[in-house]
């Protein structure tokens, strides 16, 4: 599976893939990893991609995604066409527009206010990358959920462990309600 | 004279470049803004103006500007401007440059230029850390300055970029912070007309680098933690001996002012001396 | 520290020895002597340098100043 | 009859005696300082390090000084000189070189190291010339002076090093002559028994290769000029910057105590080897 | 405070920058003195490049490279341009890309250590498309080595020294003559096609005096740099106009270039996030030399007329010199060499060594170092003939005698 | 016709120059000529060597393979290379500086006071003026006008007539030993 | 060289588990693992996380990490601490490496043990700084000036970085000469599970030590041992041209011969103790075509050679994981029955050109520059374009 998370430098976008990998690595699968990023350290382009395989993995940087999670309308612009025909995608409804006609065929659309939940319910905005892995995660199983939240805790800044904990599971819930 | 009418900015920056790559709060584009209103207030002539600079994110700011740029290697930034002055000395030669630029990788020819007294003004934007490549130790982190590279905290004294350059030679050197626009606009000033080597250090907060790791994360706290840590040297100047010494405040001001042979004047009158027709 | 080492020379008896084939004949020893205990000589080592020669052992104090100042550790100053 | 040795002989590479220096030269007056001074506060040779760079006066502890030697790059002696201090705080960590290498090529090196305030005596030669290529303009040559580079005159002025370094925040800067050699010879014991960061700009003389040029043609002349020239820094402070143009201010510059950055590296290593064992306890 | 006042430099003799012309030519050759000189090959590697129009050294002393800037310090005064030791090779190569682009011709000269610590700023004129000449004397190395002794070591650090892929030309000169010749050359390769042209002579050459006859201005070509044709609001500075050559927009012409070692467009400005881009800057930094390698390439062939049983032998620099001396001898033995002398030694005439390598049975490649060029030459050869290296390291030449055995089978 | 000269010293003894000067006479004389020079890296007093080969013809290989003359001014460099001498070769050392021992056979020999004939004149520097004098008057190698000529343009004005003076009492010291030898060989 | 105990602590604290982690960040626990007391470094994109890792980490070792002015200093002063005794490393990327040419120069000529990490970047200049490039392949091999031999491996997974940092350092002390890491900034960026074996599984040789100072830097040796600082034995270490002892002798043809030769030699003659690669051969041996890859570029290349074969395509593979000295006896034997060779490698065709002198096949670059690897797809093409 190729998940691509794409946004604002301070979004957490590196951060999440790299949490996605790390619970697929505790899981026993392969996981890959990979980031890029603009000169700018906050509030430039900026994005994360995870491949997770129960083989060897050989592409380093694939070019078709199976899943994209967009939190800027300019990733949004730059990667939804490079989503596989039937594949996710996953965005901040507040943060995102979408444009019918720059996306692939049978794609699945999920968008959540990932941002403004965590604003309104954590007071941090920061914990929306959360939110959104506990949503993809929910409905992709991408991950164990154990492996999942052992990654959070051991990935976050010390002593924001159980507001990341609790973001991502308000993600799950929102997920299950998505789904139902 | 339409021109004149015109916005600093539409006046003199590269319209496709702008906005910059600067983050939120960072002190570069104060600096970029002093300089610019420096240079109009001196009414430089743009297109006989060279912006020399080497690598950093001080050092991306010839690109905005609409005028001949050279961004070089990294350290190297005066050995480029060098050449441009010497090989045509009508040109107004302003470089920009960083801490870590300019007297990390390239202390030796900062330095050297001092000693030299080549004519150019070189504006460096002191942050405390290395910005570009994730805010690692510089020569000017404070002592106990959290970095990448110094993760427990620094243990190295800094270098006081100003007084090296006065050690060095330098004949013009100011020290502001972007706290003090006006000064820092007037030092500017001062130190493209000064015939001679000007060196203008500028501390600049970089809340993305230095700050966040050392509890200065908004690019205000920063500058709160310049006025408060600064003192004029006039006023420090009227202190007694002793105050002098318990002072732990970085000194600002217009530090060296003094005349002195400029490298390009000297060697016209050698070559006019030894011409040979 | 000068003041005290040619105190504690100034005692002793003193010996000077010069290494011929170390000498590059500078002279210094001539020259800064306080007591102008050497003289250049006419005889060339193999080099081709003049040495310098000792012509009043009875003048030196054993200051050592020649000793420190040679720059070919050709002279020795010995104190017994 | 076999040829008296001198007592000094024990501190140097007596095999390769004598040295290549040209008649004259400063450097031998130098290593002649040195020796007496590490034998004088009884160093043993066989814990310190030189390290020197490329040029005549590198040439003074590589090869002829006998101790462990590192003759590095042409520039680098202080940069390699600190990778050997930080693994063996407990040698002494001794740089000889000359101006073109120590401020010349490699002055970024000086500065660093002046401000990190690590452990080493840098004893700098200055002869105020390129000496072992013949005869260039180095940062330190006065303007004015003709050389092979600057056959007209130079037009650039000269480094006052010792000041620079003092402006770089050395904790321990002190400027000598070859003339001056007692106190100079003191000067390099304190500077070798001391912690922290030492720089001493040893005035010295190349008669052939820079001498020539301004008239002065033998060691002595030098001396002489020396001898005339210097001024106590005591009395320089005094005096204005013109009255000042053209002598040496010798002594002492600054001397002051500041963290030692190798004692300080070793502070942070042992907390975190210490941190470590104790999350493994507490885990036990 | 002292008010800058530029007027002084523009009054003064002190105009590094071009034009150039016949009285200028022949005023140098006035200063230089007579026709006819008996000079070091690093005094007529200065004299080249006065002639060519060089106005700008910077350098830093190292041996054997040093008369090249002491010469310059003496003579660029006296034309107007100017001559600075910097505080070291890297700053001397900051330095000249820097007088480059304000529209002056420019060199620096330095051996081994000072060659290695240019390489980064070299990468930088390359990837810039900066025209400069950088002469390395080689000296044997590694590290400090044998500083008074001549070697041919850098001859793949002269290619590869640098990171990245990118193209330069290097020349060897093989007598004192060429070092002046090749130097014309090499400011004209330079400005022709913006691209730094290293020329490598050795430590011998460097300090080997012989005769050395001046041009005269018709026999020379003396090239400046493409300049801008388009107005310059629509000037970009790296736009292939087909020639796959920039035009070169000096500074302080209201160009408002911008020059940066990232990777740029055809605007110049950073484009470090697109694929596209560096692939078609890099391809074509490489591909304005590879394209014009017949341009570029100049080789000396001094063959018999062929037939079974002939050796080859491939040389270049001051190693030519014994080649030639045991080629007579061996004719005079009646024994068949062929004997391939290259001048251009980056691009490699690959073209030229194969078609040796057809000729021949074997080539014999005799080098002062460990088999540089003798990697190009078997790579060049295919498999077509035998070849031979002949490695000598430790400052001296080749003895034509060595040879000789070798060709004949003894060696 | 091809004559390798080697000139071998100490550094600082002028020998470089030396070479130069004879190059340059030969240049003047419409021969070729080459002129290599190796020393160490002190200015003074290390092993210096000065070759220069004048021919009629193209110089290929520019160092000497057999000398046909050798100047030694100095007690190492005569031991390294006075057993190279070509046979019917010359030799030519200075007397107080070397101690030749027995010189190789089938080779003609002189031993000069170079170095006192220059502290005679005043100063030690134009000893390698001495030098080229008495080599020219010996070998024959170049002219001794052109060589006169050389030695004038490459020495400093204010030191001209000290260096004339040195080239001719070089050159008689020469001319005489050759008349002596000649003498005592018959 | 054994570990100390300061070592031995931390690794049997971080050993025996699986992380996931950057390129760098495996090379820099690698280092640990490997003995690593000494780091010298200066900030350069993508290199920078092997020096914050470290300047993190190898404290807590008992090791010491300075950031040096640049990186001419950082080379130095791993030079300096080798002679110590020390076991040591630096990190940078193509500006930085390009600086750092004349030190390592001097790290050969005196014949200094330790390890240069090159995370390699879109260059020449300062190109593309954060995007990934194998074009200091033949710098690496040829940057610093005068006749040299060099060792250069270069990985191709994070798991690799951590194995074969550790590789360097024994090859290092071995043959007692800078070994460089040749990584690239794919790897180098990339995060995949590592695994840290126990302390058990860790083992290193010991730097052979020479009984005389006379035979530092020759006597009968082939590679001699050396002598550290500090145990009164006055060793003369220099960059210009030595004899056995270590004393300068500048001016002696046959000294120069000799010393090189042999530094030559202690390499080229050892090259099959030296070089590994890793060879995937078709089958059934029917392959008339070939592959041949290394570090980052490898891992779409064996990706490609597998998606050929299941169609039923025959090829042959084979990965340098040694890069210098050129593997060019396993390379020859590899291509013997190859009509022809693939190479994909980031760069314009560096590699291909030292392939092409040893074997007969057609040599083909798949080049591949700017800053984004080769897919799958794109090596699958151009192999079912040849096959």
């Amino acid at each position: 599976m190729i998940i691509r998370f794409a946004g604002f430098g301070g979004q957490g976008i590196v951060v999440s893939s790299y949490i996605v990998g790390k619970s697929a690595v505790l899981d026993g699968k392969k996981a890959i990893q990979n980031q890029a990023y603009g000169s700018e350290s906050r509030g430039g382009e900026c994005r994360g991609d995870v491949i997770i395989a129960d083989e060897e993995i050989y592409e380093l940087e694939p070019t078709y995604y199976d899943v994209l999670i967009a939190m800027t309308q300019p990733a949004y612009e730059a990667f939804v066409p490079l989503l596989k025909p039937g594949g996710t995608l996953i965005l901040d409804k507040d943060l995102v527009v979408t444009d019918k006609k720059l996306e692939p065929k049978r794609i699945k659309k999920y968008a959540i206010s990932a941002t403004d939940i965590a604003f309104k319910t954590f007071g941090r905005k920061i914990v929306a990358n959360m939110i959104i892995l506990g949503y993809m995660n929910t409905l992709l199983g991408a991950v164990s959920e154990g492996a999942l939240e052992k990654a959070i805790s051991e990935s976050v800044p010390r002593g924001t462990e159980k507001m990341n904990l609790e973001a991502m599971r308000e993600g799950i819930k929102l997920a299950g309600e998505g789904v139902k | 004279m339409f021109r004149k009418a015109k916005h600093i900015r539409e006046k003199y920056l590269e319209e496709n470049m702008w906005p910059s790559i600067f983050c939120q709060a960072c002190g570069i584009g104060t600096v970029l803004n002093c300089a610019l209103r420096a240079i109009d207030k001196v009414k430089l002539d743009i297109d006989q103006t060279v912006f020399v600079s080497g690598i950093g994110c001080s050092s991306r700011l010839p690109g905005y500007i609409d005028a001949d740029g050279l961004h070089t290697t990294h350290g190297r930034a005066i050995t480029f401007a060098t050449g441009i002055k010497l090989a045509k000395p009508e040109l107004n030669v302003i470089v920009f440059t960083g801490d870590g630029d300019l007297a990390g990788i390239g202390g030796n020819h900062f330095i050297h230029a001092a000693r030299r007294n080549i004519d150019m003004t070189v504006i460096c934007v002191n942050n405390y850390n290395y910005g570009m490549t994730g805010a690692q130790l510089s020569p000017t982190t404070p002592l106990g300055g959290i970095a990448t590279t110094s993760p427990y905290g620094n243990i190295e004294s800094p270098f006081d970029l100003s007084a090296l350059a006065i050690g060095a030679g330098a004949p013009y050197v100011a020290k502001w912070t972007t706290i003090y626009p006006h000064e820092t606009m007037t030092a500017i000033k001062d130190g493209i007309e000064k015939k001679g080597f000007a060196f203008i250090e500028i501390l600049a907060p970089c809340p993305e680098g230095y700050g966040r790791r050392n509890k200065l994360n908004q690019g205000k706290d920063n500058l709160l933690w310049f006025k408060k840590n600064s003192i004029g040297k006039s006023r420090y100047e009227k202190l007694s001996e002793e105050e002098k010494r318990a002072c732990d405040k970085i000194v600002i001001g217009k530090l060296n002012d003094i005349d002195k042979p400029e490298f390009t004047a000297e060697w016209s009158k050698l070559v006019d001396k030894h011409f040979v027709e | 520290m000068y003041a005290s080492l040619l105190e504690r020379h100034r005692r002793g008896c003193k010996l000077i020895e010069i290494t011929e084939n170390l000498c590059k004949g500078c002279e210094i020893c001539i020259e800064f002597c306080p007591l102008k205990v050497f003289e250049k000589s006419d005889k060339l080592n193999r080099k081709g340098y003049y040495l310098p020669v000792v012509t009043d052992e009875d003048q030196c104090v054993g200051c050592r100043l020649c000793e420190l100042l040679c720059p070919e550790f050709a002279i020795i100053i010995t104190n017994e | 009859m076999s040829e008296p040795r001198h007592r000094l002989m024990d501190f140097v590479r007596e095999e390769i005696m004598p040295h290549r220096f040209c008649s004259g030269c400063g450097c031998g007056t130098v290593l002649n300082a040195f020796t007496n001074a590490v034998e004088g506060i009884g160093l043993d040779s066989a814990k310190m390090v030189c390290v020197s760079g490329i040029g005549c006066s590198s040439w003074i502890p590589s090869p002829y000084f006998k101790s462990d030697t590192l003759h590095t790059t042409h520039g680098r002696p202080i940069a390699f000189a600190t990778g050997v201090k930080v693994m063996r705080p407990d040698l002494t960590v001794v740089v000889i070189a000359g101006d073109g290498d120590v401020a010349g090529i490699g002055g970024n090196h000086l500065i660093h190291a002046a401000r990190r305030n690590i452990d080493l005596s840098v004893f700098m030669v200055n002869n105020m010339i390129y000496g072992m290529t013949g005869g260039q303009v180095a940062p330190t040559t006065p303007a004015g002076v003709k050389t092979t580079t600057t056959p007209h005159r130079n037009v650039e002025p000269a480094f006052k090093v010792a000041d620079l370094v003092v402006a770089a925040g050395a904790s321990y800067v002190a400027r000598w002559t070859t003339y001056h050699v007692f106190p100079l010879l003191e000067s390099m014991q304190n500077a070798m028994s001391r912690k922290g960061f030492s720089f001493i700009e040893i005035m010295s003389q190349c008669p052939e290769n820079y001498g020539r040029r301004i008239g002065l043609r033998t060691g002595i002349d030098f001396l002489r000029q020396f001898k005339e020239k210097a001024i106590r820094v005591d009395k320089a402070r005094g005096m204005t910057e013109e009255e000042l143009e053209d002598r040496i201010v010798i002594g002492k510059l600054c001397d002051v105590e500041r963290p030692e950055y190798v004692t300080e590296l070793q502070k942070v290593t042992a907390e975190q080897v210490d941190l470590l064992r104790a999350e493994k306890e507490k885990v036990d | 405070m002292k008010k800058r006042d530029v007027s002084t430099a523009t009054d003064s003799k002190y105009r590094p920058a071009r034009p150039f012309n016949r009285e200028e030519f022949d005023r140098i050759r006035r200063i230089l003195g007579g026709k006819v000189l008996f000079v070091q090959g690093d005094s007529a590697v200065s004299y080249g490049a006065l002639l060519a129009g060089c106005r700008f050294f910077a350098g830093y002393p190292i041996t054997p490279a040093t008369e090249t800037g002491e010469v310059l310090s003496q003579l660029l005064p006296r034309v107007g341009g100017v001559c600075i030791q910097m505080e070291d090779e890297i700053a001397s190569v900051g330095a000249i890309i820097g007088a480059s682009r304000a529209g002056t011709k420019a060199m620096t000269a330095t051996s081994g250590p000072g060659f290695s610590l240019m390489q980064e700023n070299i990468g930088y004129a390359a990837m810039t498309e900066t025209p400069c000449v950088i002469v390395d004397v080689q000296r044997s190395g590694p590290s400090t080595g044998q500083p008074t002794e001549g070697a041919q070591g850098d001859i793949m650090q002269a290619k590869w020294g640098s990171h990245g892929d990118y193209e330069l030309i290097a020349l060897s000169p093989s007598t004192v003559q060429e070092c002046l010749d090749l130097t014309i050359d090499a400011f004209n390769l330079s400005e022709k096609y913006s691209i730094p042209v290293i020329l490598l002579t050795d430590g011998i050459i460097g300090h080997m005096r012989e005769k050395v006859v001046l041009p005269e201005f018709d026999d020379v070509e003396i090239v400046w740099r493409k300049e801008p044709t388009r107005p310059k609001d629509e000037f970009q500075p790296f736009t292939d106009d087909g020639s796959q050559i920039p035009e070169v927009a000096i500074f302080g012409e209201g160009y408002h270039t911008y020059i940066t070692g990232l990777t740029h467009s055809e605007s110049g400005y950073p484009a470090t996030d697109s694929q596209p881009d560096h692939h078609r800057l890099v391809k074509r930094l490489c591909d304005k030399i590879r394209n014009n390698r017949d341009k570029i390439i100049r080789v000396q062939r001094d063959y018999s007329d062929g037939g079974a049983g002939a050796t080859g032998i491939v040389s270049y620099g001051v190693t030519s010199r014994s080649v030639n001396s045991a080629v007579k001898t061996l004719r005079q033995e009646g024994l068949k060499v062929d004997h391939l002398r290259i001048i251009t030694n980056w691009p490699f005439p690959e073209k030229e060594v194969d078609e040796l390598a057809g000729r021949v049975d074997r080539i014999i490649v005799p080098e002062l170092n460990l088999g540089q060029v003798y990697h190009c030459v078997k790579e060049a050869a295919a498999g077509k003939a035998e070849i031979v290296p002949l490695w000598k390291t430790g400052g001296e030449m080749h003895v034509p005698r060595g040879i000789v055995e070798l060709v004949k089978g003894r060696g | 016709m091809k004559t390798e000269m080697r000139f071998v010293a100490f550094g600082g003894q002028g020998i470089v120059l030396a070479g130069v000067i004879l190059g340059e006479a030969a240049i003047a004389d419409s021969n070729n000529a080459v002129q290599t020079q190796s020393y160490g890296p002190e200015s003074r007093g290390g092993a210096a060597k000065s070759e220069v080969i004048i021919s009629n013809d193209d110089i290929d290989y520019p160092m000497v393979v057999e000398a046909d003359c050798l100047v030694a001014l100095s007690q190492p460099g005569y031991d390294k290379y006075a057993a190279e001498v070509k046979p019917g070769g010359t030799l030519i050392v200075d007397q107080d500086l070397v101690d030749a021992g027995t010189p190789p056979e089938g080779r003609a020999f002189y031993s000069l006071p170079f170095a006192k004939t220059a502290d005679r004149l005043g100063n030690r520097i134009v000893t390698n003026i001495v030098v080229l004098g008495s080599v020219c008057s010996i070998t024959g190698v170049v002219s001794e006008n052109n060589l006169a000529a050389a030695v004038e343009s490459n020495v400093p004005e204010k030191f001209r007539e000290l260096n004339q003076t040195a080239f001719s009492e070089g050159f008689k010291l020469g001319a005489e030993a050759v008349k002596l030898k000649a003498a005592g060989e018959k | 060289m054994a570990l100390d105990e300061n070592k031995r602590q931390y690794i049997s604290q971080r050993g025996g588990k699986t992380y996931f982690m950057l390129g760098d960040e495996a090379c820099a626990y690698g280092a640990i693992y490997a003995g690593c007391d000494f780091f010298a470094g200066y900030p350069i994109t993508p290199a920078s996380e092997v020096a914050e890792l470290i300047a993190e980490e190898l404290p807590k070792a008992g090791g010491i990490c300075i950031q040096m002015e640049d990186e001419l200093a950082s080379m130095a002063a791993i030079i300096g601490a080798a002679w110590t005794g020390a076991r040591s490393m630096t990190a940078t990327s193509g500006p930085g490496f390009s600086l750092m040419q004349e030190n390592i120069g001097y790290g050969i000529m005196t014949e200094t043990p330790c390890v240069i990490v090159n995370v390699q970047r879109s260059g020449p200049s300062t190109g593309q700084a954060t995007k990934p490039a194998q074009g200091d392949v033949l710098q690496a091999r040829w940057g610093t000036h005068g006749d040299h031999n060099i060792i250069a491996l270069a990985p191709n997974s994070a798991q690799e970085c951590f194995d074969l940092v550790q590789e360097c350092f024994e090859l290092a002390d071995t043959y007692r000469t800078p070994v460089i890491l040749l990584m690239d900034g794919e790897v180098g960026h990339i995060r995949e599970s590592v695994v840290m074996p126990e302390l058990s599984a860790v083992k290193h040789t010991s730097r052979k030590i020479a009984e005389r100072t006379e035979d530092v830097f020759g006597g009968q040796e082939l590679i001699p041992g050396m002598i550290h600082y500090g145990e009164g034995m006055n060793v003369h270490v220099t960059g210009s041209t030595h004899l056995a002892s270590g004393m300068r002798d500048v001016t002696t043809p046959h000294v120069h011969d000799e010393l090189i030769k042999r530094i030559y030699s202690k390499i080229d003659s050892n090259r099959e103790n030296i070089v590994r690669v890793e060879t995937d051969l078709n089958p059934d041996g029917k392959a008339r075509v070939g592959v041949i890859s290394y570090g980052a570029s490898a891992r779409p290349a064996r990706g490609a050679v597998k998606l050929a074969r299941a169609k039923g395509k025959n090829v042959d593979f084979l990965r340098l994981i040694t890069i210098w000295p050129f593997a060019k006896k396993q390379v020859a034997e590899f291509s013997k029955e190859l009509d022809i060779i693939l190479v994909p490698e980031m760069n314009l065709g560096q590699m291909s050109r030292e392939i092409e002198r040893f074997v007969d096949s057609d040599v083909v670059t798949v080049p591949r520059i700017g800053g984004v690897p080769h897919s799958v797809d794109e090596i699958y093409r151009v192999i079912m374009g040849v096959v």
